[in-house]
């Protein structure tokens, strides 16, 4: 057991920190940003040259083996890199489902054209991905999806709606789960494609959250054609293809549950008054940072024990459910105990009271969607008995049925 | 004994559930929501109408006459229906301190146009134990107000402030010269705050009584009156879920069939029986003058704080991804529940409260 | 709303606190007990005595009418008599399932005969009543039982094994239910008796609890012979009969679950030190207290709530449920904290440690009990999900199936 | 960067487990909890002949020569199988502090006893800041020890003493005359306790190095290695439950499959793997003796000691009426989770170290 690094990890991140102080800024506080104060257009066109500097020096796809323009390095060698990134300001999660979600995908099942094809220009940033998964009818029960693929010739058409899709108004290319066999059951008759998001007949509107952002869109796809050169995997077999994304998004969740909301919370608590002394004094206050510390770094030495079995090519299981289950909570305790801490005064809007709110607010009012979004609490949970502890499944009547018959 | 409402009480709170239902609509406080309004003016007036407003303040005084039981009820189905009103404020507030604290001539002066809704009050007479600001702080001499104080709920809209400064209860037109309002972005735009300093500006005592002991008690009765709201949230939102999983279907049934989906109803429903227990009996208690009120309403809130923000939470969740929208009410509640929760004081105050109550009858 | 007595509740509780005065020893102390120093013999044969000057003066049965042998009261001077005799000591728990269990379902279904013959003998304590329901493949679900009663004439005979049943070594009889039918579906075929806890065949094992304490039994049955006449409503409606004892036990359960461990624990965190001050200083502490008077003050409240409906002809319903599902947790919590009071030192049992120890101990070792026993956590969920909120029952195989053939 | 056990210890923590899974049977735990005896000197001996009482002690002091890392595996092993031995008080307090504050003639003197189990230590070595006893003091002058001290571990059975007596480390033979013990019954019966006083009795110092770092630095690595055994308990717990929904059947189908207990199991698993990653972190902190020690320890038994007691409260659950038998384990691990959520201080006094730590750091 070793948190230090091996002498090549030292090497590799001293290599990292010299290219990182060369070509990006160093953080100064929590609140400071890439590119603060660009518009949209602005803001991506600065990421995009970001991560093409970053990919011409080979960080784009550390882990990823040189045969698909990867560096060939190690996961440790990635999670070093991030350790010294996270003290730059660089983009924040333009490229996460590009190259967490849907890049892995094509690496995994993509045809040699496919990846020669989207695989560099992905890692450059000269294209941007999204993942068109989740249906209004299809949350929590993917298997549920109607968005209709039909084949015409050497096309397919594609009709139906997509929701909670990241960085599809941005977005030049994206993964899309449709139904081409409504006589198979559920989980089967699905494909994967690959869809060009200026294909005629795609219409992209935001979501209002209800952290009143919009980083989400819905996606009608009417009558969308689709070259059969673009499906990703053979067909009927998309959902095994999911899996294997959602696989890998599980795993890369885990940083984003993990964060300093603890720290935060000492600085809050120190600054307000209880009782005419500071807050931080006070005992149910620091049991609530105590907490906060013990899920929020909980999850984070979780997911290091997930990247140690990574290195001895072991794979990192179902047990990693417990890391969105935690952390998510996390967000919502400890948003909540920050925002009290000013009494009557923290119900003030960030934007009024001071920067040093707004993660907490954000965090306090994005954790319902936390612990909804990527699995809910229940769908975790419902992994972790089956998967981990070998409890039996749900008794169902809709799997097997076709599902032309499910439909209501 | 008899711990239950009256009939007549029970008909009267179905009489303002019904316009509240019809008058305080989602869209009505999404009006403020999105700052259109910085209330609702139509179900403010609708209240006044029904004599909601006054139903606490003697009729000779331009009130209803009947008292805090009643008023209780009113906070139920404001609580219920999101009602974007200064009720906190104006009603709970300032006209319970001015009851109590005011002479004739103040009393006869504010109370009946507060009753029908023409003046709105806002007030702080809690000492705000839990603060950020180290430069917050109002003095009152010689008749005149200066000072800054924050996070004022309904002060860009208020006529008049009710404040404790110092051990004094003072009341200031806010129309007088040398006041000076910010607004301030709320976490629940629907209820909006704003900062209000003062520069010398002409302001009277309310000098019956004492004024601690007044704030004391008339803030102790705002945490049974908020209890009342909360409840009615809750419940309201408890009910909005179970409809909602009774709709939506995955893996081939109601998702309100799935065991963990009942369960974390039921634990939503015992919240809330908790809570309205003692909310009731604070309602007896801030009715009856008892000497059971700290610990009943300091019960009440931390019960009903609870209730709210669980059911909020889960309430939301058991909608999934649809219940993450701006469009779907469910954020509202989250909102709702916190600003309830905070704005006198949070429950780790109010359990202090509570426990400092029960050692006390203990001694 | 009023909680004052109404001026006949003040009559009577004067006319009660008169009869106590000059019947009974007045508590002193949380700790002063009925019967201290005697065997078990000599504390039934005192209850006993006891329960014969209760009935003598009409207060055994209060709220039951006349011609049932009871005072014709209302349920509120039923309450009324219950404050003031718990401020006397009186036998703990000795005629509970007599009176709140078993002779309820006597009386609303039993023949003229056996009222005659059963009512006033238990309300004057000469008999003492158990309640044999459970067995070990029936808890949760009751409709599981297997005990079988077979029709031999005029007589039934029964044979098979209950438990947790309390009283069964001291009781002279019982309410027994029985599966007679085998061939009707599992909450069909089943009936009540009246077993004489004498009849040859009966077989009583006291069970050793986690507690450490012996409240319960089990009770075997081996061919236990039941004249017709002793059955207790119609053949094959045991189930019903057996949901009117529930229902009458869920409210009566209700005052288990309040108390005063809240006061309790003022005084301990009062005589603990953390830190070199007083714990009753601490802020968690003093939560912890908040929060064990909110549970169990909202209970009693909850009950009281109840009580005034019962006086308007109304019946509490499900919603009722929620009173134990609070109160048994408020045990466990309240317990564990009180225990944590000392650290170290919290960890000596009250025999050594002081008898002020003995209460919050006891309730925190049964709380797992209390959460299970009459419908466990999960029990009452389902009871407000389903009964109170309208929420559809647990899809079931086992519900139309005869029950010969769900036996494994 | 490697944040797990080698497979060097990963094979003998299953050597460990294979022959604590033989001797530290229920019926052997059993013996200790019904009384019969006062630690079981079978499964003590079977953990010395392994090496393991001693596999943090230097080879040429008798041990094994290991370190913590593996000494964390045995506690691991330890706290599943329940084992009614006096790990803590001999093993992680005393050879610890004796290690450490010891001469060379005083570590040579006691280790190698403690490490083949000849010598059986009790210790208290931190302030107990959390107290009933108004009259507990030691005092230590001119070499005579003098004094109460309640609620020790194993206080009938040890050969010796180490105790922390105001900001010095005493060690004292509990055959000399002037001891009195007086057992006292403990919530766990398994873990007996016992009251010592001291007239006067010769004890001799521990002084090498600053004895209040010394008993810190101790305390901490003792919380470390106490959140191993709470693990290894609340994984036992948490498998007999799992298999036991497995088996038990109502409703026509196994309690297993129902959501509310599937989803009770998973929030078990959850609280063990936050629990355990903390413990690790821990592990790695004692046995580099990093600066991130006081955080370390603290979070390992803090979230230790919550899932433990979750585990050992919900699996008894899971059993329902069989679970509250005396004949079930299930209640043996709700007392033994009490048991080591306290013996050195509860969740609180270390939330407070934790929140304490965090809060140094951050300035």
């Amino acid at each position: 057991m070793d948190f230090n690094d091996t002498p090549q990890e030292a090497d590799f991140r001293a290599e990292v920190r010299r290219w990182l102080e060369a070509n990006a800024t160093e953080r100064r506080s929590r609140e400071d940003k890439f590119g603060a104060g660009l518009n949209e257009a602005e803001y991506l066109a600065a990421a995009r040259a970001w991560q093409a500097r970053k990919a011409a020096a080979g960080y784009a796809a550390i882990a990823a083996p040189k045969a698909m323009g990867g560096l060939g390095g190690t996961p440790a060698m990635q999670v070093v890199y991030g350790q010294e990134e996270a003290k730059f300001l660089v983009p924040d999660r333009v490229f996460e489902i590009s190259l967490g979600t849907a890049i892995p995908t094509v690496a995994m099942w993509g045809t040699p054209e496919q990846k020669e094809k989207y695989l560099a220009p992905a890692f450059r940033g000269d294209h941007i991905w999204c993942a068109l998964l989740s249906e209004p009818s299809a949350g929590s029960d993917l298997g549920n999806l109607r968005t209709r693929a039909t084949r015409d010739g050497d096309e397919w058409v594609i009709s139906g709606q997509k929701v909670w899709t990241s960085g599809a108004h941005f977005a030049q290319f994206g993964i899309l789960l449709a139904r081409s066999d409504w006589d198979s059951p559920k989980s089967k008759g699905l494909t994967m494609f690959i869809v060009d998001m200026k294909t005629p007949g795609i219409d992209v509107r935001p979501i209002h959250q209800a952290s009143d952002e919009y980083h989400f869109n819905e996606v009608f796809l009417n009558d969308v054609r689709i070259p059969d050169s673009q499906r990703l995997g053979p067909e009927g077999q998309g959902w095994k293809v999911m899996l294997s994304t959602l696989m890998q998004e599980r795993f890369a969740l885990g940083n984003n549950f993990s964060g300093d909301l603890y720290a935060q919370l000492i600085g809050l608590a120190q600054a307000s008054q209880w009782n005419g002394a500071p807050a931080v004094e006070n005992a149910t206050v620091r049991a609530g940072i105590a907490d906060a510390y013990i899920r929020q770094f909980g999850v984070e030495l979780i997911v290091r024990r997930g990247m140690s079995a990574i290195s001895k090519g072991e794979n990192p299981g179902p047990e990693m459910a417990a890391v969105k289950l935690v952390g998510a909570r996390a967000f919502q305790t400890g948003g909540a105990l920050a925002i009290e801490l000013g009494g009557a005064e923290g119900l003030i809007a960030a934007q009024d009271l001071g920067a040093e709110w707004r993660l907490p607010q954000l965090l306090w009012i994005s954790a319902p969607g936390a612990r909804i979004a990527g699995g809910t609490d229940e769908i975790q949970k419902n992994t972790i008995a089956e998967q981990v502890l070998g409890l039996p499944a749900e008794a169902r009547t809709d799997r097997d049925m076709p599902f032309r018959e499910l439909v209501h | 004994m008899n711990f239950d409402f009256s009939e007549d009480q029970r008909r009267l709170q179905e009489e303002v559930r019904r316009v509240l239902t019809d008058v305080s609509t989602s869209a009505e406080v999404r009006t403020v929501l999105d700052g259109a309004a910085a209330y609702s003016a139509k179900t403010w007036r609708n209240l006044a109408d029904l004599g909601a407003l006054g139903i606490a303040i003697p009729e000779n005084l331009g009130g209803t006459g009947l008292g805090h039981l009643e008023l209780c009820l009113v906070a139920e189905e404001a609580g219920r229906t999101l009602a974007a009103v200064p009720l906190l404020s104006s009603i709970y507030l300032a006209a319970e301190v001015i009851k109590l604290a005011g002479s004739e001539a103040q009393k006869s002066d504010w109370l009946p146009r507060i009753a029908n809704g023409d003046v709105i009050a806002t007030a702080v007479i809690d000492p705000r134990t839990q603060t950020l600001a180290k430069d917050q702080s109002l003095t009152f001499a010689n008749g005149a107000l200066t000072g800054m104080i924050d996070a004022l709920p309904d002060g860009m809209v208020a006529n008049i402030a009710v404040l404790l400064v110092d051990d004094r209860l003072v009341l200031v037109d806010l129309a007088a010269p040398g006041v000076t309002r910010t607004p301030r972005a709320s976490l629940d735009p629907s209820r909006p705050l704003a900062k209000l300093t003062f520069a010398g500006v002409a302001a009277e005592e309310l000098a019956m009584g004492n004024a601690t002991s007044i704030a004391r008690r008339v803030t102790l009765g705002a945490a049974v009156l908020l209890a009342f709201e909360q409840v009615g949230g809750a419940e309201r939102t408890l009910y909005a879920a179970r409809d909602y999983v009774l709709e939506r279907r995955a893996f081939g049934r109601v998702i309100g069939s799935f065991q963990s989906v009942k369960h974390k109803l039921a634990d939503m429903f015992a919240a809330i029986e908790v809570a309205r227990a003692h909310a009731w009996f604070g309602a007896w208690a801030m009715a009856t003058d008892a000497t059971e009120l700290p610990r009943a309403a300091a019960a009440a809130r931390v019960a009903a704080t609870d209730a709210y923000t669980l059911a909020a939470e889960e309430g939301l969740h058991l909608h999934g991804g649809i219940g993450y929208t701006w469009e779907m009410d469910c954020h509202m509640h989250l909102r709702r529940a916190r600003w309830l929760g905070q704005i006198i004081g949070t429950h780790h105050l109010w359990r202090e409260t509570l426990a400092a109550a029960l050692i006390g009858e203990a001694a």
